[in-house]
């Protein structure tokens, strides 16, 4: 990136400021060691890690991941070091490197999803939290925050009330009306919203006769899951005036490139690091060949440009 | 819009079926290393990697594969596969001709620990489960080429006709051991029972277990061993994405929680792995 | 299927009695003539043909289609030539063959539902209807039907009302909880439930940037949905207790068979047509080779056998 | 469990680029035809196939390619297509190698209509829009034996190092009229407007117009022909699903409303035809 004629890929999340919009989605980036012998962490637009809750959590028992027709399903069960350990132990190799950090976050209450932010916002060294609402509510017998607006924009509120981080608020796909969730976490006060997050899915081993995930269901990703993914970004867009980042399916420049014209103001790369740990840097440079190619001087100037 | 792709690449020497649906194949591995991420330069037995297919959305994911043979060509170095075809991606990599390039990353995982004063060291191979343990023999001979240990392999294959990589095995050990299910060569029944029948022949003391195979078959191994003091190492298999250690998807339980195969593994202490 | 060892594969569809499991999927096998010089259709389970409304529909304006990764996209607009041209001159056609016809039924209010519901009633040559609610209730500003348990449930009813053929309801997926409309289709009276429809997607022309649809959105199918439509039928089997038809990227026997295994009574076979004519065929006998293989003498046997 | 699959295949003979992203593909059809299902047996000149790679998920729906050229070979018929590299799917169809073999579906659509009677073939081709035009001239030639029509055909490229199927064309017109966009080679514009000034010297009355190339120039030909009683025909293009008319997806805006272009076309009078 010496060269002075390139494109300025500089965008702005919500009072982040990114040098690129090339950004790993969570937990399909580890917490950041696991590439750093692939990629120069640095080149990064923001490295999102695993999703953290209060407590370590042990995660779901095998099988947790099955492949599917241009995708995969995973039931990881949010494993996670929980937030002490991340900051005693994983944030202090992150802060090593000149990339934001931006937390995904969950808890299966209100209180738990605040005190996470808390902890959070008071180690140093984390740039933004992303909210992840689709996780079950346990109060509410399971059903997912992301699913119910009031829910949403009460995790929204609380989480902002005790953090003075950028909050961006990760969406669920599995809703009827995404805009309405939208709405509702825009006016929780959200800084940015991300989407999407995986498709409830499942997949059946038929000598077996068995579910392939010990857990039965999974989450969908890959690029199975872009054209839902893009047509959500696109009614969010439409809907909401906050920064909206898009995630699903992405594995190469064309694809992010997509994202950015139906308004996404960057875009996260989950599944496709499984495929290539070194995907982002790819995507990172042909979405500056795009922009050269088009003699497109800056990529706000592309951001939100469909013609329809 | 060219679709860049950073991935490295092996170029298929051959890849010939030496057994029914059994495959043996040669890369040449080309393409850039970034200097610190993990090098072929030095590879462990047990060490494995993931194969894809060039610029193909299906199978999409890599497929893992042990290293059965590594050793530098006359252009780069070669790497030898010995798979089985069992589905989609094996199938559609079977089908892969000479002269073609074909995605890899690696080498991933912890491999085999070496025990350099054991004087005996005893292979229990499953099928193509004798792929790493044929590497492991092979590093045996020649890492401890002065004082080198007894290396007794035993093979186990459902018939005669399905047993692979005993040529190999034959070069490295001093005894080898057969079993098939069918009985239609060597001792008839599981392998493991046939390694039960000797147990008491080996000091444990200075002997090494190290095996690969099927689960059941892992499985019994660990109840056979269970009161044996002798150390036991296994390498084992489940599903993978990334490979790395970052989806955290090929977890297994072993006695302090869940452990990925790919980055904690493939290599377990027998012991420690928790059957359901 | 000389043979008498054959396993038994006939089933019952709410009372409607089926040869064996395999049907087309409606809008994806035409009004039937279209593919009956590549298929025996007397060979099918049942012939769905493409949705049928009051009057004749010219569709949305072109581009209608796309390719996606491992499916498609389609914003056909529900294009057809109307009930009274169907009767008059789709259907004289289809009464030379021994397969039962199913009609796929819409409207833009609920008068509309019963009145083509009526009309293909009184017609003869018709065995059974399938209501597909994931249209646009005009009268609700455009919701889908099937995005409302109280409208989904009026439908099937006034539905019920005006026909003694047996009714299937097909349930779009784009909703949070599939399960609760499933439900109240059933309260409806639905003799069946079939699902899925497509997922709501969109795709971008980076080029030019416009959307690949002219309408901008379509509906996503093929392999891609499978794992979703998978998890629904699950969710739905678990609900209800009528028949539930599976739907969604079955491309062979084995995707087939892990419906069957899921609950579903039989499948539908859609976009998997387009790619191969003699899909349906190549599925049927695989089906029949996988009971063999497997020793099950009636696919009531398998139905509904996994284990969870 | 094996993977049924009923489709008719073709197994590829030659698939050279002879131009560049452009290819010649030759194929020898294989596999069953139901008896009354559309047979190769008999094609009219516009009618395509739809071409999709074998056991591949991606790219995930056939290609429609015009029908080049048909005749008996040694053993089954033989079908050459012409086609240009433009996205994923005609990329990976490519790669093709001699006796690898591609699913194929068709004869499909409506063809052009002949005009026993006219005296003056007037083609005008655009890119490997060529490709049908080529086939119709043979057939001319074929079936009119007797008093054949004058034959003259208007190639246009980009430049000239893009002509495609000029060498055919030559063995069948009497007469080729060259333009490129810039100017490399003929006339410097656009293949249309060298035919506009050729108009006058047709006799309306016992000529007739084929066309088929890039929607802009069939465009421009429409209105170049307003009000001209010339028939002409054009093969037009549109993405498809089914091929065979069943998914209404290949949507054609003309004056009655919409046409699938994929079985009431490719085909379709040129003054029909509604534009946008
Ligand atoms: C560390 C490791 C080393 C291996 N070494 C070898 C080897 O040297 N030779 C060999 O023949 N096989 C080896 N395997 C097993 C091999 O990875 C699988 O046979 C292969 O992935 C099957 O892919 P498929 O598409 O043909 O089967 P499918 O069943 O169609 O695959 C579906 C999905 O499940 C995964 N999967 C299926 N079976 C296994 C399995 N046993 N282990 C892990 N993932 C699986 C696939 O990778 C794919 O993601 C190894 C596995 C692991 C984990
Ligand atoms: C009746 C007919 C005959 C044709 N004959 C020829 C021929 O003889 N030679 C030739 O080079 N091309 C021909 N084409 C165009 C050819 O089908 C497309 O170039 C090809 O489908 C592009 O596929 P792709 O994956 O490379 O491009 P992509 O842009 O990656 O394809 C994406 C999707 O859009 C479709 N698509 C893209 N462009 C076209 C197009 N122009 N027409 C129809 N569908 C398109 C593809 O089929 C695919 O479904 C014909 C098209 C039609 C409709
Ligand atoms: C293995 C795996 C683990 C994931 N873990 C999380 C998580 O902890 N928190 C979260 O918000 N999203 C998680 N996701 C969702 C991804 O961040 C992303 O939203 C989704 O995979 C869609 O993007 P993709 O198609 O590019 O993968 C996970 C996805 C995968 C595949
Ligand atoms: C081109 C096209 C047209 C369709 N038209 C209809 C329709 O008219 N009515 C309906 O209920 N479903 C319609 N569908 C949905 C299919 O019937 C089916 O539910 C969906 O495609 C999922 O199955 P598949 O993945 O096997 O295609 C259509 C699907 C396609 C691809
Ligand atoms: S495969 Fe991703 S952690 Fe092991
Ligand atoms: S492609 Fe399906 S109707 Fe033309």
């Amino acid at each position: 990136m010496k060269n002075p004629h390139n494109p300025k890929l500089q965008v702005n999340i919500g009072g982040l400021v990114l040098k690129n919009p090339v950004m790993t989605a969570s937990g399909t980036f580890g917490y950041g060691e696991e590439y750093s012998n692939y990629i120069d962490l640095n080149r990064l637009g923001a490295l999102i890690v695993k999703g953290i809750s209060l407590e370590r959590r042990t995660g779901n028992p095998p099988h947790r991941i099955m492949e599917t027709p241009c995708g995969m399903l995973n039931s990881i069960g949010l494993e996670n070091v929980g937030v002490r350990s991340f900051v005693d132990e994983k944030l202090p190799f992150l802060k090593n490197f000149d990339v934001p950090v931006i937390v995904n976050i969950f808890g299966e209450t209100v209180e738990e999803y605040r005190r996470v932010a808390e902890a959070l916002s008071n180690a140093g060294g984390v740039h933004g939290l992303e909210v992840n609402i689709s996780c079950p509510n346990v109060l509410k017998g399971g059903v997912e925050f992301g699913a119910d607006p009031d829910m949403a924009n009460k995790v929204t509120r609380n989480v902002k009330s005790v953090t003075d981080l950028p909050v961006m608020v990760k969406l669920t796909p599995n809703v009827t009306d995404i805009a309405e969730i939208a709405g509702s976490v825009e006016d929780g006060g959200a800084d940015a919203i991300s989407l999407i997050n995986t498709l409830k899915g499942m997949s059946v081993d038929i000598e077996e006769r068995v579910p392939h995930l010990k857990n039965i269901t999974g989450g969908l990703s890959g690029p199975a899951i872009k054209p839902v993914a893009l047509r959500m970004v696109w009614e969010v867009v439409n809907r909401v005036s906050i920064p909206v980042i898009g995630i699903g399916g992405i594995m190469d420049a064309a694809d992010a490139v997509e994202f950015l014209i139906a308004g996404a103001r960057a875009i996260q790369v989950g599944t496709a690091s499984f495929v290539n740990p070194r995907v982002t840097m790819d995507i990172l440079e042909g979405i500056n060949d795009y922009l050269i190619k088009h003699g497109i001087h800056d990529i706000n100037d592309l951001i939100g440009t469909l013609k329809v | 819009m060219p679709h860049k792709n950073s991935m490295i690449s092996g170029r298929i020497i051959f890849n010939r079926e030496i057994v029914k649906d059994h495959f043996l194949m040669s890369l040449k591995v080309s393409g850039h290393f970034s200097s610190d991420e993990p090098s072929f330069q030095k590879v462990s037995p047990g060490q494995f990697i993931m194969l894809r297919v060039k610029g193909d959305e299906s199978p999409f994911l890599g497929r893992p594969m042990s290293i059965y043979s590594l050793y530098p060509g006359t252009s780069g170095l070669v790497i030898e596969l010995l798979y089985r075809v069992v589905g989609k991606g094996t199938h559609i990599i079977s089908r892969l001709k000479p002269d073609e390039e074909i995605y890899i990353l690696g080498p991933l995982g912890r491999g085999f620990d070496i025990f350099p004063d054991c004087s005996c060291v005893i292979l229990i191979a499953g099928g193509v489960g004798i792929a790493p343990l044929s590497f492991l023999g092979k590093h045996y001979m020649r890492d401890t080429a002065n004082k080198s240990p007894k290396i007794i392999c035993y093979v186990g294959a459902q018939r005669s006709d399905l047993l692979v990589g005993l040529d190999r095995m034959e070069e490295i050990c001093s005894d080898i051991r057969i079993s098939t299910d069918d009985g239609s060569r060597g001792y008839h029944g599981l392998v493991t029972e046939l390694f039960q029948k000797d147990i008491t022949s080996y000091n444990n003391s200075n002997s090494v277990v190290y095996s690969c195979g099927p689960s059941p078959m892992i499985k019994s191994l660990a109840e056979i061993l269970r009161n044996q003091p002798v150390p036991c190492q296994v390498s084992v298999e489940e599903r993978m994405a990334c490979g790395v250690g970052a989806c955290l998807g090929c977890a297994i339980s072993v006695k302090s929680g869940y452990r990925r195969v790919c980055k904690d593994g493939p290599v377990f202490d027998i012991h420690e792995i928790v059957w359901d």
